[in-house]
């Protein structure tokens, strides 16, 4: 019982109930807020990997970006809140039949592999390797060209589309 | 000081949380909270590429570099989304997805 | 001497030997020593409000040519310094209201989550020599990622208080934030890459030649984001008093919005540090190798000149409107940093930095700096000539 | 054969422009009509002529030496973990053929249908350039379907046309009939596309296995000797069949969904919703050839596999499944009155023969009959959608007629121009419509020497001759009713006196839809020399055989076993020396008989306006009106399939809805009304009970009414002839009881309400709500909702991964 593991403990807690607590709750407000919550555990969760500059991005985008977005959609509609319209739909109970084999199938896969994981040490500069791996054309510069052009894509469609007429 | 906590932690805690994200899609009525359980299974997947990348090769970068893509899909994702939900809630005034049925057949 | 050398990191030291040698498990022994760090930590901003804001209202009452908090009546003080602690009592005295209609919880937690965004970035800023929370490898980006935090927070105050004042106080002071937050990282980034590394300690060690002189054109721009950020005048959406009564915390009373301005001003504070951090080369000056503790002093100096200027912006300039302030940012300050990055980028790379003259360097910059700026005026006195012309012609 | 081959490389760009097309119209032109039209016709254009460089390039290099299964070379096309999928062209005679076909019929239909979808006329579709655009699609899907070099993406563009089916036949989604049991256009497209969906997913498991087991998707390898030789011999999964056969059945499961083979025939007729252009080129012509071609292109591996399994009696499975499909539909389109309908029905028995030539290894005569039949069976639909378009545009001339001076827009009454009992006499009106549907309609019934209908038939009767007897009769005597009802079509339409008001005023259609009517004639009738069997006395050696030398070498050169090889020759050999007289003649008999017959009745007298069809009234009189009213209704498959899948699922979604969750309740809400359910779970249960306990009780009341007291009385006439007493005692005593019995059940009705809706809630709430998705998910007419399928989906992860984990660790 090191410290990690009190740490791990601690913001898989959050993660998970942070979840749980957005699947569940009715108030779809309280919901997003719960979420960002989660997405924090997350971020945590990236510390104790030794990946600080993800848990950086996670916070940076999850929580100052998409759950802002979704914030603000949620107070752009209001029937959101409209009490008989919200919750859940008449399929709930056989999803959550479905999820939770469907969960034990996943666990029992993981755990059915021998991970023979012996990890080093991660490098001191793995930002550096990141980034030049990000820029490398052996690398992955062209799905980081994908992928910005993609952002480029969406933003430009996401206006058009909420676009007043 | 390399990571005490074994590598089938993370996928268990990832596995929990995908499957409650999907729960969250499955079982919601309206788009908005539907989308979150989605984000919530991106964040399932993330976890596994950082854990993967952290026992498997720590020297490399393509674990971290995958989950910076899955978080440039998750941003287009989630714009797209909105702006749909919201050009919905303009002309059907409605979010709940069983009312949108245009195309109904 | 040596001892003082670095204080803080031999403290921790000796207190963790004495826990040690207390028999404790390693695990306890580092939990409590990092909470120990961060609790110090904390206090040294709680602590530093006492006499900034004493400083910032004299400021102001000099800009607005009164006196100032002079004499704090029973609790004596000279210069009324004490001032700052009676507002504290009156805050802590005073009646915690709590709107029928509101969010309870989210009501409560919002002030202070904010609070906790506002101590949380402090971890990782050089507060002088060897003096830093942790030297993270992202340092100037964990700031950044948890300063988008506040957001948050600022919607969970809107939201929960269930006022329309507060709700669209939210709406735009997010509004702002989002929008410029973009010139700040961009900026940001353009220091970054000329430093070498996120880490704050690097970029202070890296400045031979402080930055500002390098790209002023840089700290503008973050001089400018910042501004916005903290919603002051001319670009304060946050609170507008004369439109919003206070923006997003009008519901708030009593020691929640003691938080609150606690939090706004730490986060002045704040960045007010990292301007200097960034730009003026933080804790270094003449004779901190002799004396490390005198770094701490330096940043002192410089961080109270930032927080000058940020006042005079303050209290001498009227409000922007929010398309205004808005037009602002996307239509100048994010262009211009986007230009900003690039040119810096080139310049960087064509004269590599050599420590034997750092100077060269630093010219280079200064020279791509002075191009940008006459070209960017000449653009806007071109543009300004257009639209007059323009009106002028509507008009007759 | 990695070779590089300038003019067979411009394959690489034969989908490529009508993508183009289909992407530029959405985003940029889709205001602008004409400009989107010209697009896409442009493109088809560039499409037809690089295809046809491609396709004499192919016909001309010499025979044999493996030169016609020609394959670029290969360019990595996408990474699946540690090897990389490799894409390439690749062509054979098969490949080639079609590829002269394809573009030169999408080319004509869609030029067909600038004048069909009524360009420049006030009553423009609205969504014209929408229209146009999916066309596009549909041409990139078979064209992309075609060129390519593996199983892969010929799957990936087979979905795609499947899409565009479903888009298409629902183009006019918004469309609905006054008789609410015609099907309407978005519920045809569903049903079309659920319904081939069931056949792809035996296609897709078939790729998965062929994947699996050989590592490749590509032909080259696939057909390769050696993998052919290791699927004929390694038994599947410790079962008695080769790999090979449970492959080519999987195989054929796609194509069965796709060409609408029976049992999956339900799709195509309820097609004709769609616009006519959709339904000839989709339809007819080229979607549904891509399931026959799916066999031509698989036909090794139905080679290599042992055709014993699932043979019923001597004739292989897929023989069997094409005979019995060309017979049974051409029976019923015998009774069909839609124009389009006959059609449709005439499709699928000319596919059924293309099958069942395959099945009997006929390779060389399937593939001419594809072809041929592309060509006339588009002109047969371009034409009738011709005449319709007349029909309605009579129609509306009528009706302004009716109506003139009134300004305001009257309602028109609902007229079905497909009608053929409206039409009648129409030669006259549109004279070059007959003519090309005179032309298609031989072509179709194979009269006899001239037409390409013909040629082609007999080449498969010939190989069912020598093949399989019964096949044999079966495709002879569905020839003869094909040309049959092709008689009975063409009189009812064109000759006689127009039977309705319509019909007399139907205008010829506009050139740009009449031009491509005539192209497609000529081609309806000269391609059919292209295979005249060489050693036929008389004309068989002025023009050589050329499609048979052609198309065989891919056969004997394709590069695959010579075992296989032996076997196909085995069949093909038959047709090109020992010529047999029977079938020739039987052929011609049945062809020109069923069209004299046809005459006969049809056009001897022609019908008069509200006569009985004279089929139907014959059978009447012989007593086998129950048999006509069968075929008319298409021998109640649909009526089956909607009661055995589509009711069972609705039913069961519905019953345990209403037990769940009671009636949906209309509810205000800020305005608008929204159906809220209250979540009561029990109160089904309670109904169900309660009204079980009624059932009872209602039961023993009636018995106890009428029964035991007629007994009652009876005995109690009985014994008062004995004693007054007694027959009152036991009057009293029997009915006493017999009340008790009927409160016995209504109280024990009741307790058992009180008891169950304690005992059983959730657990019956899950159940319900599982299989109310179910429901949801099988029925045809659904709300699509994803959510449904989301959890669907992951159940069937489910059961496959427990199925894994069943065949991996407990070797089931």
């Amino acid at each position: 019982m090191t410290f990690q593991h009190v740490l791990f403990i601690v913001f898989g807690a959050i993660t998970l109930g942070g979840a749980l607590m957005v699947v569940t709750r009715r108030n779809v407000f309280n919901a997003a807020l719960f979420m960002i919550l989660s997405f924090f555990g997350v971020a945590g969760l990236y510390v104790l990997l030794e990946a600080p500059f993800l848990a950086g991005v996670q916070l940076f985008i999850y929580i100052g970006g998409i759950s802002i977005l979704i914030i603000f959609a949620i107070m752009l509609t209001r029937d959101m809140m409209n009490p008989d319209l919200i919750g859940r739909n008449s399929q709930w109970i056989a999803a959550a039949v479905v999820m939770v084999p469907l969960c034990a199938i996943l666990i029992w896969t993981v755990s059915s592999h021998d991970w023979a994981a012996a990890p080093g040490p991660v490098p001191e500069n793995s930002i550096l390797t990141l980034g030049q791996a990000l820029v490398d054309q052996e690398g992955l510069a062209l799905p980081f060209e994908v992928a910005s052009v993609l952002l480029l894509v969406a933003l430009i469609g996401a206006v058009t589309i909420a676009r007043e007429r | 000081m390399g990571p005490q906590i074994p590598l089938e932690w993370y996928l268990f805690l990832a596995a929990a949380l995908f499957c409650i994200g999907a729960y969250g899609v499955l079982s919601r009525r309206n788009a908005i909270a539907i989308l979150m359980g989605v984000e919530l299974m991106l964040n399932a997947v993330n976890i596994n590429l950082v854990a993967f990348w952290r026992f498997l090769e720590p020297g490399g970068a393509v674990g971290q570099a995958f989950a910076l893509f899955v978080y440039a899909v998750a941003a287009a994702e989630v714009a797209v989304g909105l702006a749909l939900i919201i050009a919905t809630w303009r002309t059907r005034e409605t979010v709940i997805l069983e009312d949108v049925d245009l195309l109904k057949g | 001497m040596d001892f003082l050398s670095d204080l803080i990191v031999n403290i921790g030291l000796w207190l963790q030997d004495l826990l040690v040698s207390i028999g404790l498990p390693d695990a306890w022994v580092r939990i409590i020593t990092l909470a120990g760090g961060a609790f110090i930590l904390a206090l040294v901003p709680l602590t530093a409000m006492f006499f900034l804001i004493w400083y910032e209202r004299k400021i102001v009452a000099r800009i607005a040519d009164r006196l100032g908090p002079n004499n704090t009546g029973a609790y004596g003080g000279p210069y009324g310094l004490f001032q700052v602690l009676a507002d504290a009592v009156k805050m802590f005295t005073k009646e915690d209201v709590i709107p029928a209609a509101a969010d309870r919880w989210i009501f409560n937690i919002a002030p202070m989550v904010f609070l906790a965004i506002a101590v949380v970035v402090w971890a990782v800023i050089p507060l002088g020599k060897g003096i830093v929370g942790s030297d993270l490898s992202i340092g100037i980006f964990y700031i950044l990622s948890f300063g988008s935090g506040a957001m948050v927070a600022i919607l969970m105050a809107g939201w929960g208080s269930n006022n329309k004042y507060a709700l669209l106080g939210a709406l735009r002071g997010i509004a702002t934030l989002i929008s410029y937050e973009i010139p700040q990282v961009l900026s940001v980034t353009a220091v970054v890459m000329v430093a070498g590394s996120f880490s704050l300690v690097e970029i202070v060690e890296s400045q031979n030649v402080i930055f500002l002189i390098g790209m002023p054109l840089t700290a503008l721009l973050f001089l400018l984001s910042i501004l916005a950020e903290l919603g002051r005048r001319p670009l304060d959406l946050v609170e507008a008093d004369s439109e919003l009564v206070a923006g997003y915390f009008v519901e708030y009373s009593g020691m929640k919005f003691g938080m609150f301005y606690l939090g706004e001003f730490m986060n002045q504070l704040m960045v007010s540090i990292l301007f200097s951090t960034l730009f003026l080369g933080g804790w270094r000056g003449p004779f901190v190798d002799q004396v490390p503790v005198l770094g701490t002093v330096w940043l002192v100096v410089k961080l109270l000149l930032v927080m000058l200027v940020i006042q005079f912006f303050q209290y001498s300039l009227p409000r922007l409107r929010i398309d205004q302030i808005l037009a602002l940012n996307w239509k100048f300050l994010t262009p211009l940093a986007l230009v900003n990055i690039c040119v810096i980028a080139l310049v960087g790379k064509a004269v590599p930095y050599d420590p034997a003259n750092p100077w060269v360097q630093t010219g280079a910059l200064l020279l791509a700096n002075v191009l940008m700026a006459l070209a960017v005026v000449g653009i806007l006195a071109v543009a300004g000539r257009q639209m007059r012309r323009s009106k002028l012609a509507g008009s007759s | 054969m990695h070779n590089s081959d300038l003019a067979l490389n411009l394959a690489w760009f034969i989908p490529l422009f009508p993508f183009l097309a289909f992407v530029v119209i959405p985003l940029v032109t889709y205001r602008n009509r004409k400009l989107s039209h010209s697009l896409v016709i442009g493109a088809i254009a560039i499409a037809f002529l690089l295809a046809q460089i491609v396709f004499w390039r192919a016909a001309t290099l010499p025979v044999g030496g493996g030169e016609h299964a020609y394959e670029s070379t290969l360019i990595h096309w996408l990474a699946t973990g540690e090897e990389r999928l490799m894409l390439g062209i690749y062509i054979d005679p098969a490949t080639a053929v079609m590829l002269f076909m394809v573009p030169l019929v999408c080319l004509m239909i869609f030029i067909y249908s600038v004048g069909y979808m009524n360009f420049g006329t006030p009553e423009v579709d609205p969504r014209y350039s929408r229209f146009f655009s999916y066309l596009s699609l549909f041409a990139t899907g078979m064209l992309g379907m075609l060129v390519f070099n593996n199983l892969l993406t010929f799957f990936i563009f087979w979905e795609i046309m499947g899409t565009c089916s479903y888009l298409l036949i629902g183009f006019w989604y918004e469309k609905k009939y006054p008789d609410p049991n015609k099907i309407t256009p978005r519920q045809a497209g569903l049903k079309a596309f659920i319904v081939t969906k069931i056949g792809d997913l035996f296609f897709m498991l078939g790729l998965a296995l062929l994947y699996a087991e050989v590592g490749s998707l590509s032909y080259s390898e696939i057909f390769s000797h050696e993998t052919l030789e290791h699927l004929a011999h390694t038994p599947f999964l410790g079962t008695q069949w080769t790999l090979a056969t449970v492959i080519a059945l999987l195989l054929f499961g796609g194509t069965v969904g796709k060409s609408a083979q029976f049992p999956l025939h339900v799709w195509l007729p309820d097609a004709m919703e769609g616009p006519t252009p959709v339904s000839a080129l989709i339809h007819a012509a080229t979607m549904v050839s891509a399931g026959v071609f799916l066999i031509v292109r698989a036909f090794p591996i139905l080679q290599a596999a042992d055709a014993s399994v699932l043979a019923v009696g001597s004739i292989p499975f897929v023989a069997f499944i094409g005979a019995l499909t060309a017979f049974g539909s051409s029976i019923i389109a015998v009774a069909q009155d839609d124009v389009k309908g006959v059609l449709a029905f005439s499709t699928i028995s000319q596919l059924g023969y293309m099958v069942a030539a395959l099945g009997i290894g006929a390779y060389v005569a399937g593939a001419f009959h594809l072809i041929t039949h592309a060509f006339f069976k588009a002109l047969l639909f371009l034409s009738s959608g011709s005449v319709i378009h007349g029909m309605e545009h009579g129609h509306h001339h009528v009706h302004e007629h009716e109506h003139e001076g009134h300004e305001e827009h009257h309602e028109e009454p609902w007229f079905n121009p497909n009608d053929m009992m409206n039409m009648g006499g129409l030669a006259k009106r549109m004279p070059r419509t007959f003519w090309a549907f005179l032309i298609g309609g031989l072509a179709l019934s194979g009269f006899p020497i001239f037409t390409a209908g013909f040629w082609s038939k007999d080449e498969i009767l010939a190989q069912a001759w020598t093949g399989n007897k019964v096949v044999f009769w079966a495709l002879a005597i569905s020839a003869g009713l094909t040309a049959f009802y092709t008689a009975r079509q063409l009189c009812l339409t064109f000759a006689g006196a127009p039977r309705t008001e319509a019909a007399r005023h139907a205008p010829e259609s506009v050139p740009s839809m009449t031009t491509p009517l005539l192209i497609l004639a000529v081609f309806a009738v000269i391609l059919g020399w292209a295979g005249i069997p060489e050693n036929l006395p008389g004309i068989g050696g002025i023009i050589p055989n050329w499609f048979h030398h052609f198309v065989i070498s891919a056969i004997e050169t394709g590069g695959h076993g010579e075992e296989h090889a032996l076997r196909v020759a085995g069949h093909l050999s038959e047709a090109s020396h020992a010529f047999e007289w029977a079938p020739l003649l039987l052929g011609m008999g049945f062809g020109l008989g069923g069209l004299f017959v046809g005459w006969l009745v049809y056009g001897l007298k022609p019908l008069q306006a509200g006569e009985m069809d004279r089929v139907e009234a014959g059978m009447h009189i012989i007593g086998l009106g129950w048999f006509h009213k069968a075929m008319r209704n298409r021998f109640y498959f649909d009526w089956l399939y909607d009661r055995v899948f589509v009711r069972t699922s609705i039913w069961l979604a519905s019953f345990f809805d209403a037990f769940d969750y009671g009636q949906p309740v209309q509810k205000e809400i800020d305005g608008k009304v929204v159906v809220v359910r209250k979540h009561g779970i029990v109160d089904g249960l309670v109904n169900l009970v309660g009204r079980f306990g009624r059932g009872l009780s209602r039961i023993s009341d009636w018995f106890d009414a009428n029964i035991v007291d007629a007994l009652v009385n009876l005995a109690g006439r009985a014994g008062r002839t004995i004693s007054e007493v007694g027959g009152i005692l036991d009057l009293r005593v029997v009915d006493r009881l017999v009340d008790l019995t009927g409160l016995g059940t209504r109280a024990l009705s009741d307790l058992s309400n009180v008891v169950d809706l304690k005992l059983v809630d959730s657990a019956v709430d899950g159940i319900g709500d599982a299989i109310r998705t179910g429901g949801r998910f099988i029925r045809p007419i659904q709300t699509g909702k994803v959510q449904n399928y989301l959890l669907l989906a992951s159940l069937m992860v489910i059961a496959l991964v427990m199925a894994f984990f069943m065949i991996l660790f407990l070797q089931i």
